[in-house]
């Protein structure tokens, strides 16, 4: 699929759409700061557009994955090639982007997301330049991870959300902001050095014979990596069920695991979501935790498919685990955001246990999970925003009847919650029970005690509802106003996409469908 | 044993440097007053220097070790002369030479 | 037993002798003055090896040059009390242990090596054969040593002389 | 002979300029009394005549001065850095508020300057092992009492004394090494040395304890552990723009020593081996040495750095760590290694410079070193605030500026070599140096300034643009490197590559 705008390829214009933003930004003047919010706006706006594009135009037949061929929107161009040295061959790095079933569906959702964060950020006071240009700079990483093939490229954009995301914390947080963010720093730091020397050792394992010049090249491309014919002889990571290729998966598991976040990977999570603002959270939850599983998707499986058959009961008991414990410590929360933060571990163990059941059905409700969960958690968060903006305040109890108050936003609100509670009718339930069903096929105990994880879901969830929304309002909240403008255009496409998904999920399921079919054979065929 | 003592050859030479060299690090160690630590690294110079003397006399090395010998007699020069004056200044600073009372950068 | 035999022994204790005795010594006066006997131990020890110029060199530049710079900082950085003089030894134990350790070990490695000795003639004399490659092979660190030695004497200029008074300001801390 | 000699001089104008420069500042300086820095400029000019002249020798390979100098790729490399530092040096220099009070020596200043400089441009092109050390001496005197430049300020002479005392005492064991080898060898030169020890040596051990000798000496220009420890006191005491030409600069010549020295002494002429890393001659271990070292650089100063208040000393123990990370480079030292230690010189240079510039430009203005007084300093300058943050993530090694690349290249070549182990702690010890440097950009920016110093600090445009010239090559340099690459890996053909 060729698609593209000024000669320039149709997911550059995805990916640098927001630096140009942030260009833009930092030559405006600070006092300026409606022109500021609307350059992040029209930037991430772009972005949205470009996405329905995609979802569009893009065809659901093609199969991705491993094979470069099948690859959509493809954008390859020679980055950095230095000529032959006798041992290592030639070095080549390339500016590799493309589109397959598996990212297709993370891109839209980075963009709306972005889009509805810039939107919830309208209110920002403090800093609004740098706020804009570092969210702006973070949505450019984001969604190259989402579209780079080149693992180099992958790391850069990976490593480039660092940063944005210490200050956004750090600077725009609340009162143990500092704490959070270098805590949030730390971990992914590490997992990022983790990677970075698994991924040097991939490179000196990987090379491919170029056919034009019969040369044998070094690489970074992440296909070629997934061809067992490319590992060069005394490779650290050639062949098969080697010691090192188990190190290697664990290196890049630890990375992923800590995005995810997975039990015991997890508690950075709880203290950035705590402190973030709410644009930042929402972020971080809906798109910043999908990067992990995407990562093992797009990397751990399709690299190393024998040590993911290795692992794969060990992923699974992490995920159950996961489900659990985060719901069990969601339950036990008293402040608002830390609940729907252990939520989040507790559903994005769900999305783990789908795709460790390589199987389809798994793999299709662990990917379409990370979907509806990016949208319902920011539904949640925003949710939370709403209250914490007009209150304060964040602590359950803090709140009590505030359907009196606010009805409409009660309702949206609620829509939000009994989705993250997998009611069926919303988009939850079609994935959790996807994800449950193929992990069901594989592992029968781990599924049935994750299963109920559901249950304390459901009981925290409701236990929430009827703390802070039922019952009497008290006496210093009595003069709460509903929601403004500015809020429910944040609110309502979330929540028309939940509604949406929920009934009719076959739009998001056809764009995945074929890719992770044929991923759950690559793997399953040992590559 | 006798034999051998008696008749100095490059041996012989190289461990007068040997001892003096110990000896100049021994005062490098010790020593807290600069200019005795100064002392001491001249004799280390003058210990490479001795060995590069005996080379030139009993190898192949030829005038090359003398050579190198005249060079490193300046450059010590040099050096003792900076060292000093450094020295010097760190009295008009202090009022002291003492390696121990001098000490405010720490950490 | 030959005149040299004689002659290396005696100036090999000379030499390690007064080197004991510089860095023993309590008294730094003391110490510059066995280092002198010391110096002059090596430059006879550089006779006995054929190396008259050096030797001439090392009288010359050693102890006419740098022993004296060394009296003269020990004067000027004193204030003539006899108190002062005095050193102070540390760690002495830690340090003899060492320089002992390195010492055998070295001395243990010279022996035991067994160096290709060629015999050479005595010279008549080095100077015209130094002088030559000097200005031949050499010509290159010759001119370095005086850009070595102008970089000296601007460095020692500058680091001894005093500031002049209506300039030296003390800097703030 | 007198051929050669002439021959020789016409290779070897980039030195004979920054002589002749010299000269002229000493005549300058007899002659004008204006207290300006006028013998800087024309310093810098020299420099920039000397790269020009450096570049038209670009490609050249030969050696000159009956083999004393190597004219190659490599040095030319290597100088070209030098020159560049020096440049930036000068830059610094004349904006330092430090050496005001000194302005009527300032032109012994930039003699002594030329003087490094000279010193240094030899360290990395001798071949000979009595040049090396003249200009080893040459660039320590005149970074001796550079560091003492400032001496009516306590901590600068007392920098500047225990320099020169550990840098004397370390030259003087290096130099009984250097006897030693030419005892054992019968050579002077680089190569006669490699010839004797070719299809290995009886003299192992002797051989060893001299290397370990040499080591003493070339470890402390590098300052590496366990040579290490004058270089947090002398960085303290000595003044910013002096700091900053020890921690590149000289680090820079002492690794082209180094990688020249050992490189084609101690290698067996038999080349490579199969899996690309090089033959060393029998009985000598110096690699595994040089990796323990290494090692023990990114250990201690990395940890050393996480507890340091002024900022000069924490930059000291993280350029001991740096060193830590080049010398890695120098341990697998197959061409990869060899390179890479060059493209992370390269990169090295404009991220440190540019820390040590932001951070005397913070104290010309607040007077401060204390990472303490940082708070609030990024909304105060925040031009030089975020420069500041980008040299420090640069310095990490967090994509996208320079240090990722550099540590990447680093890192690749010795997981291609197979030091694992080493690499591991490579890793491990960045993740800890990101305490240490996220720690100043934290006080720059999540803290409000304290209220008696609020006011916006203004810098002056030229300022700027010495800022700019060291900020862009940083992130450019993190996005798109191949010719970096190639000019690394054109620049080390000398060594049979």
């Amino acid at each position: 699929m060729e698609f593209s705008i000024f000669g320039i390829g149709i997911l550059t214009w995805l990916v640098f759409a927001p630096i140009v933003g942030m260009i833009i930004i930092l030559m405006l003047p600070d006092k300026n700061r409606n022109a500021i919010r609307w350059t992040a706006a029209g930037a991430t706006g772009i972005q949205v557009i470009l996405a329905g594009v995609i979802f569009a135009i893009f065809d659901r037949s093609k199969l991705g994955i491993n094979d470069a061929e099948s690859f959509q929107f493809i954008e390859k161009y020679s980055w950095i090639t230095v000529e032959a040295v006798p041992w290592v061959g030639r070095i080549e790095i390339n500016y590799f982007l493309g589109l397959d079933g598996l990212s297709v569906l993370m891109v839209i959702l980075t963009s709306i997301i972005a889009l509805i964060g810039v939107i919830s950020s309208w209110n920002i006071q403090k800093m609004v330049k740098g706020y804009f240009a570092l969210y702006l700079l973070l949505v450019t990483g984001m969604m190259g991870v989402f579209v780079a093939l080149d693992f180099f490229l992958f790391f850069i954009f990976w490593e480039v959300m660092l940063l944005p995301m210490y200050f956004l914390i750090g600077l725009w947080g609340g009162p143990r902001r500092e704490y959070a963010a270098i805590k949030f720093f730390i971990y992914t730091f590490v997992g990022g050095i983790l990677m970075l020397l698994t991924m040097l050792a991939l490179y000196f394992s990987v090379a491919y014979t170029d056919p034009a010049s019969g040369q044998s090249v070094h690489t970074f491309n992440i296909l070629h990596m997934m061809n067992p014919a490319n590992y060069v002889e005394g490779g650290l990571l050639s062949g098969v069920d080697t010691t090192w290729r188990y190190v290697a998966w664990m290196a890049l598991f630890i990375n992923f695991a800590i995005k995810i976040p997975l039990f015991p990977f997890h508690t950075w999570l709880p203290d950035a979501h705590v402190e973030a603002p709410t644009p930042i959270s929402v972020i971080l939850a809906g798109i910043l935790l999908k990067l992990g599983t995407y990562g093992l998707l797009r990397i751990n499986f399709p690299i190393f498919p024998d040590a993911t058959i290795y692992f794969v009961y060990f992923m699974a008991a992490l995920a159950m685990i996961s489900i659990i414990y985060g719901a069990l410590c969601a339950m036990a929360q008293d402040d608002f955001k830390k609940l729907i933060a252990y939520s989040s571990i507790s559903h994005m163990g769900i999305v783990v246990l789908g795709i460790a059941a390589l199987n389809t059905q798994g793999m299709v409700g662990g990917v379409l999970q990370m979907f509806n969960h990016g949208i319902i958690t920011a539904v949640l968060f925003l949710a939370v925003g709403v209250l914490y903006d007009r209150t304060k305040k964040r602590g359950l109890y803090d709140f009590g009847g505030i359907a009196n108050q606010m009805p409409k936003y009660t309702g949206l609100a609620m829509i939000g919650m009994f989705a993250a509670l997998g009611l069926p009718g919303l988009n939850g339930f079609v994935s959790e029970l996807f994800s449950f069903l193929g992990a069901f096929e594989a592992y029968k105990w781990i599924t049935i005690i994750s299963v109920t994880g559901i249950i304390i879901t459901a009981s925290y969830i409701l236990w929430t509802i009827q703390r802070v929304f039922l019952g009497k309002t008290p006496e210093k909240l009595t003069d709460l106003k509903d929601l403004t403008l500015r809020e429910y255009l944040a609110f309502i496409p979330l929540i028309i996409l939940i509604i949406l998904l929920g009934i009719y999920p076959a739009p998001a399921i056809e764009l995945m469908n074929t890719s992770l079919s044929h991923l759950v054979d690559f793997i399953n065929t040992g590559g | 044993m006798i034999q051998w003592l008696a008749e100095p050859g490059l041996t012989h030479f190289l461990i007068v440097s040997a001892i003096l060299f110990s000896l100049g690090l021994m005062a490098v160690l010790s020593k807290r007053n600069v200019i005795m630590v100064l002392m001491g690294v001249e004799l280390i110079l003058n210990s490479a220097n001795i060995n590069m003397i005996a080379f030139s006399r009993f190898t192949d090395l030829g005038l090359d070790g003398q050579m190198i010998g005249l060079f490193i007699i300046i450059i010590a020069a040099a050096e003792a002369a900076v060292a000093l004056a450094i020295v010097l200044n760190i009295y008009n600073r202090f009022n002291s030479i003492n390696l121990d009372e001098i000490s405010l950068l720490k950490g | 037993m030959e005149l040299t035999t004689i002659l290396f022994y005696l100036f090999s204790i000379i030499t390690i002798g007064a080197a004991a005795v510089m860095v023993f010594s309590k008294n730094i006066v003391h110490s510059a003055f066995a280092l002198m006997f010391s110096l002059i131990g090596v430059a006879s020890l550089y006779v006995l090896l054929y190396a008259d110029f050096i030797a001439a060199t090392q009288l010359l530049v050693y102890v006419g040059g740098i022993l004296i710079l060394i009296l003269f900082g020990v004067m000027l950085t004193t204030q003539g009390h006899s108190f002062d003089f005095k050193t102070i030894t540390v760690n002495l134990v830690p340090a003899s242990i060492l320089s002992v350790a390195v010492a055998a070990m070295l001395i243990f490695v010279f022996v035991k090596t067994d160096w290709l000795i060629s015999e050479v003639a005595e010279p008549n004399e080095t100077i015209y054969d130094l002088g030559m490659m000097l200005m031949g092979d050499y010509i290159l660190p010759f001119i370095v040593a005086g850009v070595l030695l102008l970089i000296a004497i601007i460095g020692a200029i500058l680091m001894a002389t005093r500031l002049s008074p209506q300039t030296s300001k003390p800097d703030t801390e | 002979m007198v051929e050669q000699t002439l021959y020789s001089i016409s290779q070897f104008y980039p030195e004979i300029i920054i002589t002749l420069t010299l000269c002229v500042i000493i005549v300058t300086d007899l002659l004008i009394k204006e207290e300006n820095h006028t013998t800087g400029w024309i310093l810098l000019g020299g420099f920039v005549l000397a790269g020009l002249t450096l570049m038209l020798q670009f490609g050249r390979n030969e050696s000159v001065f009956f083999d004393m100098i190597a004219i190659d790729p490599f040095s030319h490399f290597f100088k070209a850095l030098l020159l560049l530092t020096g440049i930036f040096i000068i830059l610094f220099s004349v904006q330092s508020r430090e050496l005001n009070n000194y302005m009527h020596r300032i032109g012994e200043y930039y003699m002594l300057l030329a003087g490094m400089m000279l010193g240094m441009m030899m360290m990395v092109s001798s071949s000979n092992l009595l040049m090396l050390f003249l200009a080893f001496e040459l660039t320590s005197i005149s970074s001796y009492v550079l560091v003492g430049f400032t001496k009516q300020t306590k901590r600068s002479s007392e920098s500047s004394m225990k320099y020169i005392i550990y840098g004397a005492v370390s030259s003087g064991v290096m130099l009984y090494g250097f006897s030693l080898l030419i005892g054992i060898t019968g050579a002077v030169d680089i190569y006669g040395i490699n010839e004797a020890l070719a299809g290995g040596t009886e003299h192992a051990l002797l051989l060893n304890i001299s290397i370990l000798m040499i080591l003493v000496g070339m470890g402390f220009k590098i300052a590496v552990v366990p040579f290490h420890f004058w270089a947090p006191d002398v960085y303290e005491g000595a003044p910013v723009s002096i700091a900053a030409i020890l921690a590149v600069a000289s680090k820079i010549a002492a690794f082209g020593l180094l990688i020249r020295f050992f490189s084609v002494s101690f290698i067996d002429a038999g080349g490579l081996t199969e899996s690309g890393s090089w033959q060393v001659v029998e009985g000598i271990h110096w690699n595994q040495l040089l990796g323990v070292m290494a090692a023990l650089a990114m250990i201690l100063g990395n940890l050393t750095a996480l507890r340091q208040d002024n900022i000069k000393r924490m930059l000291a123990y993280s350029s001991i760590a740096h060193a830590g990370y080049i010398l890695m480079g120098v341990v697998i030292l197959a061409g990869e290694g060899i390179s890479s230690v060059m493209i992370y010189l390269f990169i090295y240079l404009f991220m440190n410079l540019g820390a040590f510039y932001v951070v005397m430009l913070f104290y010309n203005k607040t007077g401060t070193e204390s990472i303490e007084k940082y708070k609030g300093l990024g909304k105060r300058a925040p031009l030089q605030g975020v420069a500041l943050t980008i040299f420090l993530v640069s310095l990490t090694g967090i994509p996208p500026t320079g240090g990722f690349v550099a540590k990447l290249y680093i890192f690749g070549a010795a997981v291609s070599a197979g030091w694992i182990w080493l690499v591991a702690i490579a890793g491990l010890m960045t993740i800890v140096s990101l305490f240490y440097y996220i720690r100043v950009v934290r006080n720059m920016y999540f803290y409000e300034p304290e209220e008696t110093a609020v006011k916006p600090i203004r810098f002056n445009v030229w300022s700027n643009v010495v800022l700019f010239a060291l900020l862009i090559p940083t992130l450019l340099l993190g996005i798109y490197f191949a010719p970096l690459l190639e000019f690394a890996r054109n620049s080390i053909h000398m060594f049979g590559m």
